[in-house]
């Protein structure tokens, strides 16, 4: 049971650090910025959870991981928002955006 | 007592760093170099203070349900004193951000001897 | 339960040193990055890699108040990216008012 | 866990060098903050759980706030212009004297800071190895504080215990510390425009635009943000925190509350006048307290104050309120340097 | 456990209550909060001083309900009594002394905060004097650091921020280096405290264990302090950090701030590490070099200086010489010299800030000597004051330069031979240097102007009466420390024997 139990956590952690490594890997092989933003934004959140899954499950459940539920939660609601803010400054102050990706302007969508 | 030079890893560091930073807060030019190269000494030292009270094998100085046997737990006075350390450094590099934003604009440049030159053109 | 304990143990400790190359990585990117999106990205994760380490670090060392050091990390890092894209905007914002000027002038 | 260790000490000296080196100033600022983030992974790792929290949000978070606006003030970030020099100083220093000269200086500075790392390399070999048990300093002093500060001082956090009780003058010369650089920060930067219509002006100018997205989250976030700083300086002399990440957690929630809603709003509850009250009111409180005690403990007389069972919150005599104060004074002058730094007024 | 024992905590509770106090006043409240609590200072430090003088012990004072190593303490003899008077007399008086010309210099609404800075600057020297730990010494030195930075910047002027940061990097890489050497001393020692700190370190030293370590430590503290007290080879930052403030604050950076770094070093060298291991130790021939070349360039600087304030800031660098070259004789009289020139030179360095600007004043505002010909008769009393002082620096008999000197050359008698002589003739070769520029100063003030400018207008000393008064103590005080000189330097000499 022990080891059984071991073995979901250490997937879990290893699948979280897997994610974060694709995230930094895609943040120097992507050529525009705004993609390099959006693995590492989107990636680090999920890297976090499953990071956070296993711990729970190796720590067990206690006010660690009530902790730990609370600092998901937090990230997952101010992720986004810092994700969205950083592509919004992005957008707004590249003069060279149209070549990156084609933009619709608003009132043609 | 020659050389656990290289048993100590963080004292090194901290020397380093204080090394780095001194001559940073010294050669730079800039002035907002000069306040990261004082934060860095200062991190430095404070480093070094902390690394003295680690004792290998226990546990933080959190009395835990009651068991006050000093040798479970590390030396609590260098983070005492790094405590207040760290609030001294913030409180005097906020306080030279300050002088560098009204030295900007008085003189529209960050060089500390242009500075110092524009004072001396000035007189008395 | 012996073994279970050093098994853990190294399960932590070669996933802090991953995450701690990571870390290296993401702070080379932040110097090469071009632009300062790419710099603030870099911290923001940077920021998040402290998270992970510190709260696998916390259940390592079995001391439950480490975590409250990762909620204050996600907090910071929060407040650090709205100043920072604020600041940019703004400053950009000037920057193309000064040029509108100078053309109608 | 040796090997990690080493890669995060060797990260700390590759900041060092790369923020030294680095052309770009918001360059070498954004590396400045990394460098205090694994700062306080390693204070994590040197067990001492009070460091870690306070150089998080006061190291971290505050300092790295405001080189961030003294950019912005300086217009270091947007352009990217090094450090241009007018045509006077190029002029100056072309000329073979000052040229000599700036060697001199550089030889001479990186000859006086090599010295000095050696000289401390030197005795950093001398010093007892890392991490053993039978050091100088592992004597009496610290052994009382661990054996004794439950029922002397009523905390369970040696460290709180030690600051606020035993060598409560160093805590109370600390926040003076902090209070005297807040108040030449206001010299400096608070511009006491007599004429309204030119600060209406600029008060227009500072209000940040409103983000439906980003206000609808700070709805949420700033009531977690200061939930969780009370929590911290209320459980100071419980668990690692304390008065000084409490406040500078709840400064951090203020500057997220402007940065979301306007100064407008945030000074429906928080402006210079309450900034000075709340202030004073909490300094001169710790002031008598501190007096109070530093009396009675010093002519013998029995002050009678409950130290209260150690585990729960209302315990330990004056750590509390103490604790409470500080936290307060910690939090107003952030959100004074936040607000001084980018507006010049609250 | 008598009453009076609590008066030095006493006052150095009352300058921060104050000093908190006045952030909410307005500029005048807070005047006369100020004024009000550095003169109970003044009576308070006095009474202290006669307790000690009578019962010549000095005494602890326990900060808080815990004992030596573990909680604070402060500890107050005779020489501490002295110190604390003599400064926060000379404080009362420079502020009084100039309060007119700080209100023209600072804004109305930041008046309240000048005189929080000069509260917490008080407590902080206080603090400095009186403490018996280490730690809490670097905590006030901070505070001293940032309240003097505060008042050099105060009159918002251009030069006034260079001026400002610019002692900033200088006494920041000095309270960097104070710090790192007291974090290595509590890594040998394991003390904060300096009483079972010399315990600990007499045991190192009898045991010869961390030889290197312990003078690194000593090296790396009297560096730092150095830097911060403006010797020599650091002392860059000084003549600008004086000359650009407002009156008052220029006479109490010069006089008071850096002389409690200097006492500082000496009580660091008595009661942590013990006169004898320093006498063997070369690192005192240090400073005592230091001093003395402090002493001629500083002299020297000031001959060539053309603006008045600059030339006073740049005698003040030679007079830290003259200190450290006392302190560098490593023996007990080369101290006892040291800490009556300390009193001498603050005594003196306020008296002629204050009364330079009286003399700039009645010539326009402008500090160059041609404008300053003739002000001696435009304002008789800072005339005679500014008179007196130079007098007094060059070393007229019966004024306290004079004594000075006398002890310096009796101390020098007793160090070793190759220091008798180098300190004879640097001593004589200086005070010939300030001779030139004070003499000549003076006589520039007393030559009547060819053509009297109309707009320079005479002053009457019945038009502000606290002014003329204040400058007449500060004339009386530098004639009392010049004639009862006798009984002050047994009250210094037995101070010292107990401070150890």
């Amino acid at each position: 049971m022990e080891m059984f139990r071991f073995m979901i956590a250490a997937i879990f952690m290893f699948c979280g650090v897997f994610c974060m490594a694709s995230a930094v890997f895609g943040m120097f092989r992507f050529r525009y910025v705004l993609n390099r933003m959006h693995t590492a934004a989107t990636a680090d959140t999920f890297g976090l959870l499953l990071t956070m899954i296993g711990l729970i499950i190796w720590k067990g459940f206690g006010f660690e991981a009530l902790k730990m539920i609370i600092i998901v939660g937090f990230f997952w609601v101010s992720g986004p928002v810092s994700s969205h803010l950083i592509a919004r400054m992005e957008v707004s102050t590249n003069k060279k955006l149209e070549e990156e990706c084609e933009v619709k302007k608003y009132g043609e969508l | 007592m020659g050389s656990n030079l290289l048993v100590n890893y963080e004292s090194v560091t901290a020397v380093i760093l204080f090394g780095i930073g001194f001559t940073n807060l010294l050669l730079q030019k800039n002035l907002i170099k000069k306040i990261i190269g004082l934060n860095i000494m200062d991190t430095a030292v404070y480093l070094l203070l902390a690394t003295q009270g680690y004792i290998e094998g226990r546990m933080a100085p959190i009395i835990v349900n009651g068991n006050t046997d000093p040798s479970l737990y590390i030396n609590p006075v260098p983070s005492g004193l790094v405590l207040t350390g760290i609030v001294v450094s913030v409180s005097v590099s906020a306080l030279m951000l300050a002088l560098t934003i009204r030295l900007y604009k008085r003189y529209h440049t960050l060089n500390l001897d242009e500075i110092l030159r524009h004072i001396q053109k000035e007189g008395h | 339960m012996g073994n279970m304990t050093n098994a853990y143990e190294t399960l932590a400790v070669v996933l802090i040193c991953c995450i701690a190359v990571l870390i290296v990585a993401c702070l080379i990117r932040s110097v090469l990055g071009p632009r300062v999106t790419d710099r603030i990205v870099a911290v923001n994760s940077i920021g998040t890699m402290t998270i992970v380490i510190i709260a696998i670090l916390s259940v390592l060392l079995e001391e439950a108040y480490l975590l409250d050091v990762c909620l204050i990390y996600a907090m910071i890092s929060f407040v650090a990216v709205i100043v920072l894209t604020k600041i940019y905007t703004g400053v950009y914002r000037e920057e193309e008012k000064e040029e509108s000027q100078k053309e109608e002038k | 866990m040796e090997n990690f260790r080493l890669i995060l000490l060797i990260f700390l000296v590759l900041c060092a060098l790369f923020v030294s080196f680095s052309k770009n100033l918001l360059v070498s600022v954004v590396i400045f903050m990394s460098y205090s983030l694994i700062m306080s992974i390693i204070w994590v790792l040197l067990e001492s759980p009070d460091l870690a929290i306070t150089e998080a949000a006061v190291g971290a978070g505050v300092t790295s706030v405001l080189f961030f606006i003294t950019l912005k003030r300086i217009g270091a970030i947007g352009k990217e212009h090094p450090d241009e020099q007018d045509e006077t100083t190029k002029e100056i220093n072309s000329r073979p004297a000052v040229k000599q000269f700036g060697k001199f200086y550089k030889g001479a500075a990186v000859t006086l800071g090599a010295a000095i790392i050696f000289a401390l390399l030197l005795m950093v070999s001398n010093l007892p190895a890392f991490g053993d048990a039978d050091n100088p300093y592992n004597n009496e002093v610290s052994e009382r504080y661990l054996e004794k500060s439950i029922e002397e001082t009523g905390a369970v956090n040696a460290v709180t215990g030690m600051i606020l009780d035993y060598r409560a003058f160093d805590t109370f010369g600390e926040s003076c510390v902090l209070f005297i650089a807040a108040a030449c920060v206001l010299i400096l930067l608070r511009d006491d425009k007599t004429d309204t219509t030119a600060k209406a002006i600029q008060d227009e100018k500072f209000e940040p635009v409103s983000d439906t997205i980003l206000q609808t989250s700070a709805k949420i976030l700033f009531p977690a943000i200061l939930m969780f700083g009370i929590y911290i300086l209320v459980n100071g002399h419980l668990s690692p925190g304390g008065g000084f990440s409490g406040g500078a957690i709840m400064g951090a929630g203020l500057i997220l509350h402007v940065n979301a809603f306007g100064y407008k709003k945030t000074q429906r509850f928080f402006n210079e006048k309450t900034y000075k009250r709340v202030t004073v009111c909490a300094l001169s409180f710790y002031c008598i307290a501190k007096s109070y005690s530093f009396f009675t403990g010093a002519n013998h007389l029995e002050s009678h104050i409950p130290l209260g069972n150690a585990g729960d919150i209302i315990s330990s005599g004056l750590i509390l309120p103490l604790n409470i104060c500080v936290g307060l004074v910690v939090a107003c002058t952030m959100y004074a340097f936040y607000t001084l730094f980018k507006k010049g007024g609250m | 456990m008598d009453f009076i024992r609590n008066f030095p905590f006493f006052s150095i509770i009352i300058c921060m209550f104050s000093g908190i106090i006045t952030s909410v006043l307005s500029g005048k409240k807070a005047r006369n909060l100020c004024i009000g609590a550095v003169s109970i200072v003044t009576i308070l430090s006095a009474c202290v001083l006669f307790y000690t003088m009578q019962t010549n012990v000095s005494f602890i004072y326990m900060m808080g309900h815990f004992p030596a190593p573990w909680g604070n303490e402060i500890r107050a003899g005779i020489l501490e009594g002295v110190l604390a008077t003599v400064f926060s007399l000379i404080l009362l008086l420079s502020l009084v002394s100039a309060y007119h010309r700080t209100e023209e210099d600072i804004e109305a609404t930041k008046l309240n905060l000048f005189y929080l800075l000069i509260d917490l600057l008080l407590s902080s020297l206080l603090a400095i004097i009186y403490t018996n730990d280490l730690f809490t010494a670097y905590v006030f030195v901070e505070i001293n650091t940032i309240a003097a930075c505060g008042l050099i910047m105060i009159r918002q002027k251009g030069r006034t921020f260079g001026a400002a940061l610019r002692y900033m990097v200088m006494s920041l890489i000095g309270s960097g280096l104070f710090l790192i050497g007291l974090s290595l001393l509590y890594t040998l020692t394991g003390h904060l405290l300096m009483s079972p700190a010399k315990e600990a370190m007499a045991k190192i030293i009898a045991t010869d264990s961390y030889h290197m370590p312990v003078l690194i430590v000593l090296v790396l503290m009297s560096i730092g302090l150095a830097i911060k007290s403006g010797l020599y080879p650091f002392h860059s930052w000084m003549p600008d950090a004086y000359s650009y403030s407002t009156a008052s604050a220029s006479a109490v950076l010069s006089g008071l701030v850096s002389k409690a770094y200097i006492i500082l070093l000496i009580k660091i060298i008595y009661r942590v590490v013990g006169i004898d291991f320093i006498v063997t130790s070369k690192m005192m021939n240090v400073l005592f070099v230091f001093g003395l070349v402090g002493m001629i360039m500083g002299s020297l600087n000031a001959i060539l200086e053309k603006d008045i304030r600059r030339m006073i800031a740049y005698s003040s660098v030679a007079q830290i010489g003259y200190i450290y070259m006392g302190i560098g004789l490593g023996v007990e009289q080369g101290y006892v010299a040291a800490v009556y020139h300390i009193l001498h030179h603050a005594a003196t360095k306020a008296l002629l800030f204050i009364s330079v600007v009286g003399l700039s004043n009645v010539s326009g505002g402008s500090k160059l000597f041609p404008d300053l010909r003739g002000a001696g008769y435009r304002h008789r009393s800072a005339g005679v004051a500014f008179a007196v002082g130079s007098f007094s620096m060059v070393g007229l008999p019966t004024l306290s330069g004079f004594i000075s000197k006398y002890l310096f050359a009796t101390a020098a008698m007793s160090a070793s031979p190759k220091k008798v002589f180098l300190t004879l003739v640097v001593l004589a070769v200086s005070t010939i240097l300030n001779a030139i520029y004070f003499i000549h100063t003076v006589v520039t003030i007393y030559t009547p102007a060819e053509e009297e400018k109309p707009e320079f207008e005479r002053h009457h000393w019945r038009e502000k009466p606290w002014v003329a008064f204040s400058l007449l103590l500060f004339i009386a005080l530098n004639f009392a420390l010049g004639v009862f000189s006798q009984p002050i330097v047994d009250l210094i000499t037995r101070g010292l024997q107990m401070f150890g």
